[in-house]
């Protein structure tokens, strides 16, 4: 019986709202899945969408950005471009075959501890029913 | 599509609640609201199968929502409080709780959750009340009410847990469109408090003492009928009346009816249609109120 | 004596070889500065010859166009090992270029495409001699893929005073850093004929397809809301399709800054919309149509993904 | 310049049992030592103790080590300090990464296995990226001197006086028309029963004749800008149409009004009494000057009023019917919130029958029914004149319910006893308090319970059903009907009263989401302000120079008001003394070679900090202006602009660092 498929998820979070509402979770020792690893930034507009492709790139099976809600950004509108780019490169995205579920923008407030667990746990839940993301293979070594 | 309301009588309806039925569907024809009955329906699993068996309950109900879902209808209008509570529970289980919406799709084969829970399961009041309103009723007044006070009882499960067919604490939708149709209600502490249900047959002085003093109270606030949204309240406080007149020496003789009774009669629904002779208790007030009495047009234009 | 230098093209389409062309009376001075060793469009060479030299006897091998056959891979290889130089020449060597697109599809769908079902032949006789069909890969690879690059020349094709600079550079004995660019590590706007007329707060409402509207002459071409990548490419092309009047679709490719040309650009390019709401923003990128035609139509085989993934 | 040979040191803490008990830290430090660049790997118990902090001074010495990861907590919670230390040891204190494995897997995490593989993937990703760290320096902010107090209850009551006494100026802006808040409205203060009046008001005329005291009533914040030491803030100063400079607070106004009958609804007074359009709130109101309510003026409604005030005000002209709004623009260094509270409305537990029964009343009107100043004059009459023979007072309204607000409001247990005091003393009735616990945990609490309890004070243990009139018993006519299970008798219990007081508990002003935004600060899940740090940092925001009072931040008694007031202030003043503040250096730069002068950036950036230099044709970077969110650093096409601390490089590093081995 193989063992379960165990997906890897790079976290961008947030300085002010997501990260602090992960360090919530951690203070209210809520329980969730070890999958996600978080890359702290100031702001979900600091997320270039490079980044998003280099971990998909680089192996994660998927990728989440956490930015404070709709008017509440820190720096007053950044998780806005963090929207708008999201929303095209989910279009590229589908070009590449890559499936939407893979990539989620979340809106997390620093008192919403418990949503980085239902968060977490749903996308956990998710990449094990889509299955691993498989880059092409190297088709040959570069001397 | 139809535009129609599904209509779940369920079993009481049919039975000790005919007279419910009747003058439901006469009301609604006057307010041209087309009541369709679901084909095939079943036992809604309530009361005594909800509290032994909750999932053949759900199970039950679901097929029931399946199909109103297959028949075309958008709302379910469910009369009997029982009824509307369980589909209502089954809806929000399935939700809540994805186990059981497996099995209830196991079951039916069929029933993609989400048609299932698009359905919108409403009681007749709350139907009236958004869909027509107490303004509307006020226009289409035929008869004037000359009849006493009216103590408006919504019984427990129509408004809890599922507050959506009026407040959970203190409806009162029944009162405004009693009313609209120029019948004064009292206002009655214990509209929302237990009738007993069931227990009537089980633990009956249990159930017979809380019939008691919901009619007391209405009395005591100088209600001289009860209006109720429930064949089971109708029931109890109508069919044992008599044995707590007995018991208690208190002369209660008090008429036990159904809103839509009431609402019937005044929009001027034909008196025999309104099922009004089934009243056990309170006849000869009921003979009184109901007797022919034409509005004076002008006086409500 | 004079460096020996060799021309060789992959999967192209010839405009880099037109390229070299492009030098007009230039040309004659390469030929006098160089000489010639291998040049299949040109000059009557077989790969033979090639392989009868010794390894690194060619000062530089120009190889243009990208890698996508058994037969280019082999060549590619061949042509490391002779030379001492390999220059990536064009958009296709160094990024993929206009070929790289195919890496939406698979060997096999093109395949089926063109041949039916079962696909061309691999092999076929005709009298004695067997004739093997290269393998098509699945993939489109820029020329750095398959084998180890010193130099890149930018462009689809490379313009010609490009190619000069290159070629100045590269035999006038003071050798760049390996790796190196040729060409200015600055955006296309900077030589922009129209960058003055550049908004101060750039914001689109909409976003029109090249096809769909006159372009004012004089104006920004990115302000007049057609996609134009020429903040996001590297200078060098002299502005040509600006003065063409068609928005820069990125065939210099990325600054040296930048790690993926195509997922840059179209993270710029979402910043600066004016919508906030989704479905708002949506509507607004309905009219890019092709996300990675787009932002990768010269680089996708060179982008952190690569290709569509394989199923 | 960074150093050319990067020397890594990793320090994995322990974090006593905090993070040792789910993640294998010992394994981490021994992974981390076969880490590339790593020359120094170690693990302790508490790394943020001093001796922790030691052992990464001296191996900076000793090991030449010039890049220092710590894995522990948070960094919002011990970045600063390990950054400190790097600097004593004589490292740019920017050399440094934190790695979070306690809030984000210890404590998160409960498999020992994965949660030791994540934090060994965190530290991976962190000592990769550290290596391309670059030495930074702090800029400096200067402070303004000049603090805006918002709210003028006995929070912002005491912080604006503690400031001004300090010699600092203070704007205290309050939204009523006078200072005061929920204190002035009380009569007796829990446990030592001194009157709220005694000890409030004199405080509140301090205020009114503080020369360093700018005091705003009937006003509110608008708008802010800027950032900390130098926020801009405009003030609505809405117009009460009498002249606070000649208003000689006589008030011959309010008795020549036309209404010789007051007809409007007192709102001080919750509505237990009436006052004219024009009037003042209460007797010792600050400042002592009436306020016109246009609302019910006739003046203002019909214009055919003989403004007989306008008369009696005669000579002074105090009063101009013709106000406008004015706005003021302040510059202040430094802000203290103490917005206060709002009691939760009883209307909302329908089945205590508030607003359905006249005798029902809520804590806070009773406060004013018991105050000797108060529509009553200290009369315990209810709304049917009568005096109550047996009064019964239902706690935790609107606290500790799954269907209203979890949280204990704290205050309400103390103050129903207070209330049940005062109401036996008053009116000599029999009082029951139904209550779900007891709560005295504070200095003279606990004491006065048992003196309650002398004093045969009925407490019932259960949470109330339901306040009917439904009658079971004669003995019930006429009055209302308690229902309750009595938790420790063991049955349900039905207690007739006169009247009902409901302890109803304190929650988030309806206004704090507005004010949140306007100060760029975050709420909790219930919706007070959320405090930097629970423990550490109480009165502090995670907006620099913003600072929190008072029941803003989480219900509180008077007595822990004004320490967290004292506190708050001494936090603005430590800023202001200092002069100035130094901020991180997280902010964006734009490398000149690289841009083209696209001018993207400017318009990501909200707060105009790029400017365009045609000149050169290329973008530049304000840094005071700049807050480093690196929105225009993703948006940037040509790789131009870079942030300091979140770099390109550093970025992929951490990615790559996560994701090596997956």
């Amino acid at each position: 019986m193989p063992e379960e498929f165990e997906p890897k998820i790079v976290a961008f979070f947030c300085n002010w709202c997501t990260y602090l509402a992960a360090d919530l979770a951690g203070t209210s020792r809520i329980k969730y899945a070890p999958n996600a690893e978080v890359v702290r930034v100031m702001c979900s507009g600091r997320v270039d969408v490079q980044f998003v492709l280099k971990a998909f790139a680089k192996g994660a099976d998927g990728v989440l950005i956490g930015g404070c809600h709709p008017g509440d950004c820190h720096y007053q509108e950044g998780n806005y471009k963090a929207l708008r780019r999201y929303r095209l490169l989910q279009r590229l995205l589908r070009q590449m075959g890559i499936e939407e579920e893979r990539l989620r923008l979340e809106w997390i407030s620093a008192a919403e501890g418990d949503r980085v667990r239902v968060v977490i746990d749903e996308m956990v839940e998710t990449l094990r029913r889509l299955g691993p993301l498989h880059k092409s293979e190297a088709l040959m070594e570069v001397a | 599509m139809s535009g129609a309301y599904g209509y779940f009588p369920g079993c009481s309806l049919k039975g000790a609640g005919v007279a419910y039925e009747e003058s439901l569907l006469a009301l609604f024809r006057l307010l041209g609201l087309p009541l369709a009955e679901l084909e095939d329906w079943n036992c809604c699993g309530a009361t005594s199968y909800m509290s032994i068996d909750e999932r053949s309950a759900i199970l039950l109900s679901s097929r029931n929502l399946l199909l109103a879902h297959k028949a075309g209808y958008r709302d379910v209008v469910a009369p009997c409080s029982a009824c509307y509570l369980v589909l209502r529970k089954a809806q929000d289980y399935m939700e809540r709780y994805p186990r059981i919406g497996k099995e209830v799709h196991a079951a039916l084969g069929d029933g993609d959750l989400k048609v299932l829970n698009a359905i919108r399961v409403r009681h007749p009041l709350e139907v009236l009340y958004t869909d027509v309103g107490p303004g509307r009723i006020r226009q289409s007044l035929v008869r004037q009410w000359h009849g006493g006070r009216v103590a408006c009882y919504y019984g427990c499960q129509m408004v809890r847990p599922y507050a959506e067919a009026d407040r959970a604490h203190d409806p009162m939708r029944m009162d405004e469109l009693l009313r609209a149709a120029g019948v004064p209600t009292v206002d009655y502490s214990l509209k929302t408090k237990c009738c007993g249900g069931s227990l009537t047959g089980t633990t009956h002085e249990v159930g017979v003492r809380l019939n008691y003093a919901l009619l007391r109270e209405a009395a005591r606030k100088g209600a001289d009928a009860i209006a109720t949204v429930c064949p089971l309240c109708q029931y109890n406080l109508d069919a044992y009346q008599r044995e707590i007149r007995r018991a208690s020496h208190e002369p209660f003789d008090m008429p036990i009816l159904y809103f839509s009774q009431i609402l019937g009669w005044a929009l001027g629904a034909d008196t025999g249609a309104l099922g009004l002779r089934r009243a056990i208790s309170g006849r000869k007030t009921v003979q009184q109120w109901f007797s022919e009495r034409r509005v004076e047009k002008e006086a409500y234009a | 004596m004079k460096p020996k230098a060799a021309f060789y093209w992959c999967a192209s389409c010839g405009g880099c070889e037109e390229a070299v062309l492009d030098l007009a009376e230039g040309v004659l001075d390469v030929v006098a500065a160089v000489d010639i060793v291998f040049w299949p469009v040109a000059l009557d060479f077989k790969a033979k010859d090639v392989e009868g030299m010794e390894d690194g006897a060619i000062d530089i091998s120009f190889v243009n166009g990208a890698v996508r056959t058994g037969h280019q891979l082999e060549m590619a290889r061949l042509l490391r090992r002779k030379s001492r130089l390999v220059v990536a020449f064009g958009a296709c060597a160094q990024l993929g270029g206009i070929p790289g697109l195919a890496n939406l599809t698979t060997a096999r769908e093109i395949l089926c495409e063109v041949y039916g079902e079962d696909g061309p032949r691999r092999e076929f006789r005709e009298n004695g001699h067997t004739l093997t069909l290269p393998e098509l890969f699945d993939s489109v690879y820029p020329l750095n893929r398959a084998i180890p690059v010193d130099y890149f020349v930018p462009g689809c094709p490379p313009s010609p005073k490009i190619v000069a600079d290159a070629l100045q550079t590269l035999l006038s004995g003071v050798l760049p850093e390996p790796g190196t660019v040729l060409a200015p590590d600055r955006a296309m706007c900077d030589e922009c004929p129209r960058r003055d007329s550049h908004p101060d707060e750039l914001q689109f409402d909409c976003f029109h397809r090249v096809q769909e509207r006159v372009l004012d002459t004089g104006a920004c071409i990115l302000a007049q809301g057609v996609p134009c990548l020429g903040p996001a490419t590297r200078a060098g092309c002299g502005a040509r399709c600006i003065s063409g009047n068609m928005p820069c679709t990125g065939c210099f490719g990325p600054t040296s800054h930048v790690r993926d040309y195509g997922a840059k650009a179209l993270c710029s390019i979402a910043s600066v919309i004016g919508a906030s709401d989704a479905d708002e923003i949506d509507r607004m990128f309905e009219n890019i149509v092709d996300p990675v035609g787009t932002f990768y139509r010269y680089s996708l085989p060179s982008s952190f993904l690569e290709r569509k993934r394989l199923e | 310049m960074p150093e050319r040979i990067v020397r890594i040191g990793v320090y994995t803490c322990h974090c006593g049992s905090n993070i040792a008990a789910t993640v294998d830290v010992k394994a981490v430090a021994e992974f981390a030592a076969t880490l590339p660049n790593v020359v120094l790997s170690r693990d302790y118990k508490y790394m943020c103790s001093d001796p922790g902090q030691d052992l990464i001074r001296q191996d900076i010495r000793s090991h030449a080590l010039n890049r220092i990861v710590v894995a522990s907590c948070s960094p919002h919670l011990h970045e600063h300090t390990f950054r400190t230390a790097l600097k004593v040891g004589g490292l740019n204190p920017f050399y440094f990464h934190m790695v979070n494995i306690r809030e984000q897997a210890s404590w998160v995490h409960e498999n020992r296995v994965q949660a030791t593989r994540k934090a060994k993937d965190l530290v991976r990703a962190a000592v990769r990226r550290v290596a391309f760290h670059e030495p930074l320096k702090r800029g400096r902010v200067a402070i303004h001197p000049d603090v805006l107090v918002l709210g003028g209850g006995i929070a912002g009551i005491h912080a604006a006086l503690t400031l001004a006494n300090a010699g600092k100026h203070v704007y205290l802006v309050e939204k009523e028309p006078t200072i005061g808040g929920h204190m002035a409205k009380f009569d007796k203060t829990f446990p030592t029963l001194d009157c709220a009046a005694c000890i409030l008001t004199p405080k509140m005329s301090a205020v009114r004749s503080h020369p360093n005291i700018t005091l705003w009533t009937y006003s509110e914040v608008v708008k802010v800008d800027g950032y900390v030491g130098n926020y801009k803030v405009k003030v609505l100063r809405h117009p009460r149409y009498i002249d606070e400079d000649l208003c000689a607070g006589c008030l011959d106004c309010l008795e020549a009004c036309v209404y010789k009958q007051a007809k409007v609804p007192d709102a001080f007074n919750l509505g237990l009494s009436k006052r004219r359009p024009i009037y003042i709130p209460f007797p010792q109101a600050v400042p002592q000057v009436p306020v016109i309510d246009p609302e019910t003026c006739i003046q203002f409604k019909s214009g055919k009023c003989k403004t007989t005030c306008v008369d009696a005000c005669g000579e002074r002209h105090a009063i101009n019917l013709h106000a406008e709004p004015q706005a003021h623009e302040i510059e202040v260094g430094t802000v203290i919130l103490a917005t206060g509270f709002q009691t939760f409305d009883a209307a909302r537990v329908p089945y205590y029958g508030y607003g359905r029964y006249g005798n029902v009343y809520t804590a806070l009107e009773v406060e004013r029914l018991v105050n000797a100043s108060g529509p009553t004059a200290g009369q315990v009459v209810m709304r049917d004149g009568r005096t109550p023979q047996t009064v019964g007072i239902v706690h935790c309204v609107g606290s500790r319910d799954e269907n209203t607000h979890r949280w204990c409001s704290r205050v309400c247990c103390m103050y129903s006893l207070k209330l049940a005091h005062l109401i036996k003393e008053h009116t000599g009735a029999e009082v029951f308090d139904f209550y779900i616990d007891i709560r005295t945990p504070g200095k003279g609490f606990e004491e006065f319970y048992q003196k309650l309890l002398n004093e045969r004070v009925h407490f019932v243990r259960g949470r109330v059903a339901e306040v009917t009139d439904w009658v079971l018993d004669p003995s019930e006519e006429g009055r209302l009907v308690i229902r309750v299970e009595d938790t420790l008798a063991g049955f349900v219990r039905r207690i007739p009263v006169d009247m009902v007081v409901l302890a109803t508990g304190l929650e988030p002003r309806a206004d704090a989401p507005e004010i949140r935004r306007l100060f760029n600060i975050s709420c909790a899940g219930e919706g007070f302000f959320l405090e930097r740090h629970p423990k550490l940092a109480p009165v502090n925001t995670f907006t620099d120079g913003v600072f929190l009072a008072g029941c803003c931040q989480s219900p509180k008694d008077i007595p822990d008001t004004v320490a967290q007031a004292g506190a708050a202030a001494a936090e603005a003043l430590a800023l202001i003394d200092a002069g100035y503040i130094e901020t991180e250096p997280n902010t964006a730069h734009v490398e000149e070679s690289l841009c083209c002068g696209c001018k993207t950036c400017m318009s990501m950036c909200p707060y105009h900090a790029v400017s365009f230099l045609p000149e050169i044709y290329k973008s530049r970077v304000n840094e005071v202006l700049c807050k480093g969110c690196g929105t225009c650093v993703a948006a940037c096409p040509s790789g131009a602009m870079r942030q300091n601390l979140f770099e390109d490089d550093e970025i992929f590093a951490e990615i790559e660092g996560i994701l090596t081995n997956a």
